[in-house]
């Protein structure tokens, strides 16, 4: 065993654990924090897949602005009555069904399919990306879908805030 | 482009522009029906130009196609003219009857709200029947003549809110439409043999068929004219269609629609030509139709109909000279027929315009308070039952000289006694209506018609009597020429050969029916109503044979019976199905309905499931095959 | 199998250890040194002693308060959420110690060279705020949640001018290694002044001050803590060595900013001499820190608090279109020096 | 590791982002639900990029913009649920069933 599989293992693991936790858990600060873990871990994962800056962004996007703004919204709208179901009437059948029968056909395709590199980037597999190449890529590359995505969060931004504050109905 | 072909199109386009305005501008231009028949005179100038122009010799025949579209391994369909002196003439016929009937309707139909429409209907009929005259190919020619056709259903049911009108004009409707189907069919089994549809190329190959087929043909495209010109057994349409307006009649079922079907079959002559019995029938049938509604006019009391069957007795003539292999006959009589039938059609509606009544013996001593009305109808009479020098007799004493040359006595035998009958029974309209003693009606209503209207028919009163000189057959009766028949000769028509004695006996002829006639109902000598022994006879042509009351009880009643059998049918069998159906479809959905819980996650849940499911199958099916 | 396993997971254990515990330890002393600093600096700058009884010049004195939190009765809210009442100090001290994972002490000397670099500081202190929050929350106490919210607000709210304010420096030197960040500082610009970044972004390094400040929670940002207004704010309920991890990770973290002003802004190790015996880099490493440090506690010591609709405005409104118009400027000197030159 | 036992991880990982998102009763919660959906789509991609694009990193853009989507979408999703908790006081899916049929 390799440390490699053995840092894959404890990081699934983590990731797995977490999600179900996640799933299961009746507090919704306590859901909300596995979802950080299970999100961190993932960020580990992405350490382990050599995207450093993809994993670097993940913690800043996931645990420095979404899980905040999550927990603002909880602390924000935080229900009187502690008592909460954490199952809605759909139950957990149905949604247990379709959970396992989409991993069920997803790892039969993954187990019956092979994978092997382009034929051009065979040489880059054990080479080790840098951000500068990342970079060079996204802002050459992909330079209009990257402008997209920026007016993409602008419109966003501006939508967020306009919902947010309620105008023009029953703002109380 | 040949300056013969733009004037046809010229003709033909200035009534369609007439109609395009006047629909489109609806009931608010003034001077509506000025701009139709301001289009007409110059149609109508136009034509008598190209007329003179061709009886001078200074043009010549033109058979001219534009593709139109193509069907691989057939000829082109085209839209093409033929411009001979058999259209030449029709294109003048037409243009002038129609104008004389527009100018008339001013006074007419003096008033109507829907007068722009009538107008614009009537320049459309003009454009297709002009468009039918001039078409060199039969799908041309179809598509006007359902345009004419439909032209007659608009104008008969002009009037269409009273209750008998739209009955009649879905009967002209459907009873010309019965006879198109087989006409439809005979063209489609030309162009099967043939593979193209214009009249030229038909005509050669037709020659190479064999007999049977070619008889098939030219019975089936006769059928289609039979349907038209109301010929016996389709006939009955016709009275009824006189339900329309006085000019209408005079245009459509006097002049020009009805003489389509005379046109047709000597348009497509040569095919008739090939064949001794589709001849044959054509003679027989028309001699009969001739003989058969004169007939019924005799005892016919409504002025209209009484006109209108003579109308189709005047067809039926022309249809046997046609049987009896004359164009330049049957053409001459159409000619001559359309003036004076229109014109007797523009007195006759002069008449019930002043009276508002169409019984000829409620009226009585009109001559006296409608003294022009009186001399048209006179000269429209005496040229209707072929007395001399009024150009009816001119044109029927040819049919009659054509059929005693080629020897059909049976058609000449009934022509003769039909003239006979056409003499009596003119007159007795005559007599019964304009002599004797004024009836109340006469007395109260009767006034001469203003100058619009009577202008018209005088005017056609002075062409009857000229019209004849056309066809006299001076050359071998009087040393001079026969106009006609060489004018039409390169249409294919004929030099009728006169006899004296076959003029003797025509005259003669009409000469007993009119004396018979004045005996009866002027001098009152004897009355025809206390012989019981001919009441029969008086019953079964005033209700015009019972042909309507036959077609009643073996198409009509039991169409209605098997229509109430499949009405029932449809009510106990296919609607129960139908509803049950529904019913089943709407209690399931009430069942199903609980399924719609409005919870999204729900429906994701029910997705993601019927995605897996969907996985599933088509993985087990891409593995299997 | 299992055997293996737990070799590797000894041998893979130490290592990560052995930086972990290099990590806390070098976070532990500094933020128990800058403690016993801010102490001696702000009583210096209020003309009195301060502490003077332990050790020389009461230079043990926060060795001494660590040892009396460690001590301390450790109370918990009744009606705390326990685990996470625990969890708290944790969540807030550990992206303090992992930041200082990638600060170079000289050229070579680096617990992780890493080409993300300076970026990872940024993210992994993007946790902080979910520690204060789960500690506000967790502590059952409205004052608690609401210095909690406050706190994770205002961080969130400065940290992207504080990211703007440096992406010109990581700009100019292409880089987001701090080594290659330090090594770009090193020519020449006019004689004996090198490129430090200080004089090609002043406009920068202002902007980094200020956000930095704001982002510490320090004077005159220290709204959350207010204790006039929120009784400490999310710390209210605290007491022990967990309050001691939430002073000792807010040090640490002033030290990150501090360290990383210089690295990026002052040259990092580069002072005279340097080239000539390497053993000076820390030193001068370690001296430009405490002077930055000590602005900062001089900023304490004389300045105001102000008022949090100030401090958000002056947020959005000032610091925002300034690192902004900061950045756009760099940009097209980038693009146009080249051409010009 | 092989890309086969990354894939799996994000399958697994989607496969509990769905059930949260399809049983969860709190809509923040299932707003974190897709979170995990599309988190475990970047493992995927960012494995991809590993194993078959390892020079051009095109799993890695493509899961940047993935990241960018999702913040959006938290954006436009917590300030939703922000409104429907002023206009019900409860953010709990049960209570939202207006297309019910």
């Amino acid at each position: 065993m390799s440390p490699d599989q053995l840092a894959f293992f404890i990081l699934s693991f983590m990731v797995i654990a977490s999600g179900l936790m996640f799933l299961v858990s009746k507090n919704i600060i306590h859901a909300v924090l596995y979802f950080l873990l299970a999100l961190l871990a993932t960020a580990g994962i992405f350490l382990q897949l050599k995207a450093p800056f993809l994993a670097a962004t993940q913690i800043l996007v996931y645990a420095g602005a979404i899980t905040v703004l999550i927990l603002f919204v909880v602390m924000l709208t935080i229900s009187k009555d502690p008592e909460v179901k954490v199952f809605g009437q759909t139950g957990i059948v149905g949604p247990a069904i379709a959970a396992v029968s989409f991993f069920a056909i997803m790892a039969a395709v993954v187990s019956r399919s092979t994978f092997t590199p382009l034929p051009a980037e065979t040489a880059g597999i054990d080479q080790v990306q840098t951000v500068a190449q990342l970079g060079m890529e996204l802002y050459v590359e992909y330079l209009l879908p990257f402008e997209i995505a920026a007016f993409l969060l602008l419109i966003a931004l501006v939508a967020a805030v306009y919902i947010a504050l309620g105008r023009g109905h029953d703002a109380t | 482009m040949d300056r013969l072909v733009l004037y046809t199109i010229l003709i033909q386009l200035l009534p369609f522009a007439a109609f395009t305005v006047l629909i489109l501008t609806g009931r608010k231009l003034k001077f509506g029906p000025y701009l139709s028949i301001g289009a007409m005179t110059l149609a109508l100038v136009l034509s008598i130009m190209i007329m003179i122009k061709f009886a001078a010799g200074e043009l010549a025949p033109i058979d001219v196609s534009y593709e139109w579209f193509t069907i691989p391994g057939y000829d082109p369909i085209s839209i093409g003219f033929l411009i001979d002196p058999l259209s030449i003439l029709m294109l003048v016929i037409v243009t002038a009857v129609s104008l004389a009937t527009q100018v008339y309707s001013i006074g007419y139909l003096k008033g109507e709200a829907r007068l722009n429409w009538f107008y614009a209907a009537m320049s459309l009929f003009t454009f297709s029947m002009l468009a039918f005259v001039a078409a060199n190919n039969f799908i041309q020619m179809l598509i006007a003549w359902e345009l004419v056709g439909l032209c007659s259903y608009f104008l008969i049911g002009f009037w269409f809110t009273r209750d008998y009108v739209p009955p009649a004009a879905s009967k002209a409707m459907v009873v010309t439409r019965i006879a198109d189907f087989p006409m439809i069919l005979g063209v489609m089994i030309l162009f099967y043999y043939v593979g193209s549809f214009a009249y030229a190329p038909s005509f050669e190959i037709v020659a190479t068929l064999p007999s049977g087929t070619i008889t098939l043909i030219a019975i089936l495209l006769f059928i289609g004219a039979i349907g038209k010109s109301a010929q016996f057994p389709l006939h009955t349409w016709l009275p009824d269609a006189m339900a329309g307006p006085s000019p209408v009649s005079a245009l459509i079922h006097a002049a020009t629609m009805v003489a389509a079907g005379v046109y047709l079959v000597a348009r497509v002559f040569p095919i008739f030509e090939l064949s001794t019995v589709a001849m044959a029938t054509v003679a027989i049938i028309g001699a009969f139709t001739a003989f058969f509604a004169a007939t019924i006019g005799m005892a016919t009391l409504d002025i209209k109909r009484i006109v209108a069957y003579s109308t189709m007795s005047q067809l039926g003539y022309m249809m046997a000279a046609l049987g009896v292999g004359s164009i330049t006959a049957s053409m001459f009589h159409l000619t001559t027929h359309a003036f004076f039938k229109a014109m007797l059609f523009l007195a006759a509606g002069a008449v019930i315009h002043a009276l508002h009544t169409q019984n000829i013996f409620d009226m009585g001593g009109v001559r006296r308070r409608m003294k022009l009305s009186f001399i048209a109808f006179v000269i429209g009479a005496l040229a209707l039952a072929g007395v001399p020098p009024m150009s009816g007799f001119w044109s029927k004493d040819m049919i009659l000289a054509q059929a005693w040359d080629k020897q059909e006595y049976l058609v000449f035998g009934l022509g003769l006694f039909t003239v006979f009958i056409t003499a009596f029974y003119i007159f007795r309209l005559l007599f019964v209506t304009f002599t004797g003693k004024m009836s109340e009606i006469v007395e109260k209503h009767g006034h001469e018609s203003p100058p619009v209207m009577w202008g018209p028919f005088m005017v056609l009163a002075a062409v009857t009597i000229l019209i004849g000189i056309a066809g006299i057959p001076i050359g071998s009766w009087a040393g001079l020429g026969h106009w006609m028949g060489e004018f039409l000769a390169a249409s294919g028509g004929n030099i009728v050969h006169e006899s004296n004695i076959v003029v003797i006996m025509s005259v003669s002829a009409a000469l007993i029916g009119i004396l018979l006639s004045y005996l009866i109902y002027y001098a009152k000598v004897f009355d025809l109503m206390k012989l019981k022994s001919l009441d029969f006879l008086r019953q079964g042509a005033q209700n015009s044979w019972y042909i309507d009351e036959i077609y009643d009880h073996t198409f009509v009643q039991p169409t209605f019976s098997l229509s109430k059998a499949s009405l029932t049918a449809d009510q106990r069998g296919v609607d129960w199905a139908v509803n049950g159906v529904a019913r089943l479809v709407m209690g399931s959905g009430m069942r199903i309905r609980v399924i719609q819980t409005g919870y999204m996650q729900n429906y994701a849940t029910a997705m993601f499931i019927a995605l897996a499911l969907m996985v599933l199958v088509l993985g087990f099916a891409g593995v299997s095959s | 199998m299992i055997v293996e396993m737990s070799e590797l997971l000894v041998s893979v254990g130490w290592a990560i250890l052995i930086a972990l515990i290099l990590c806390i330890a070098v976070a532990t002393v500094a933020g128990v040194a800058l403690v016993y600093v801010e102490r001696k600096v702000l009583t210096d700058l209020q003309i009195r002693y301060g502490p003077m009884k332990v050790g020389f010049h009461g230079m043990l004195q926060t060795v001494a308060d660590v040892v009396k939190l460690i001590g301390k009765e450790d109370t918990v809210p009744r009606e705390a959420d326990k685990v996470l009442f625990w969890l708290a100090p944790i969540m807030v001290f550990i992206p303090a110690v992992l930041a200082f994972l990638v600060i170079p002490i000289n050229s070579d000397l680096v617990l992780l060279d890493w080409d993300i670099g300076v970026y990872w500081i940024f993210a992994i202190t993007t946790i902080t705020p979910v520690g204060l929050i789960v500690a506000g929350w967790s502590s059952y106490n409205k004052y608690s949640i609401l210095g909690g919210l406050r706190s994770a607000a205002q961080q969130i709210s400065y940290e992207v001018p504080l990211l703007l304010s440096v992406l010109g420096v990581i700009m100019l030197s292409s880089s987001l290694n701090l080594s290659d960040i330090v090594a770009a500082q090193q020519a020449t610009l006019i004689g004996p002044i090198h490129s430090w970044f200080i004089f090609l972004q002043p406009l920068g390094f202002i902007l980094y001050l200020i956000a930095g400040l704001a982002e510490l929670n320090r004077t005159p940002f220290d709204i959350p803590e207010a204790e006039s207004e929120l009784i400490s704010g999310y710390s209210t309920e605290y007491s022990g060595m967990k309050f001691g991890f939430f002073m000792l990770s807010e040090y640490a973290a002033i030290v990150v900013i501090a360290l990383v002003g210089v690295l990026m802004f002052l040259g990092g190790w580069d002072g005279p001499f340097v080239n000539e015996v390497p053993l000076l880099a820390p030193v001068w490493l370690l001296l430009k820190t405490s002077a930055l440090l000590y602005l900062i506690i001089w900023i304490r010591g004389t300045f105001p608090r102000v008022r949090i609709d100030q401090l958000m405005n002056l947020g959005w409104k000032v610091m925002l279109p300034l690192v902004l118009a900061n950045l756009m400027i760099t940009g097209l000197v980038l693009v146009i020096a080249p051409k010009v030159f | 590791m092989p890309l086969e036992s990354y894939l799996l991880l994000g399958a697994a990982v989607f496969a509990i982002g769905l059930f949260g998102a399809l049983s969860k009763k709190s809509a923040i919660l299932i707003l974190l639900s897709v979170e995990l959906m599309l988190n475990a789509v970047n493992i995927n991609l960012i494995a991809f990029s590993n194993f078959i694009t390892p020079l051009t990193m095109k799993g890695q853009i493509f899961s940047i913009f993935v990241i960018v989507v999702a913040a959006c979408e938290v954006g436009l999703g917590l300030a939703i649920v922000l409104m429907l908790y002023r206009r019900r006081q409860t953010l709990e899916v049960d209570k939202y069933n207006l297309l019910k049929g």
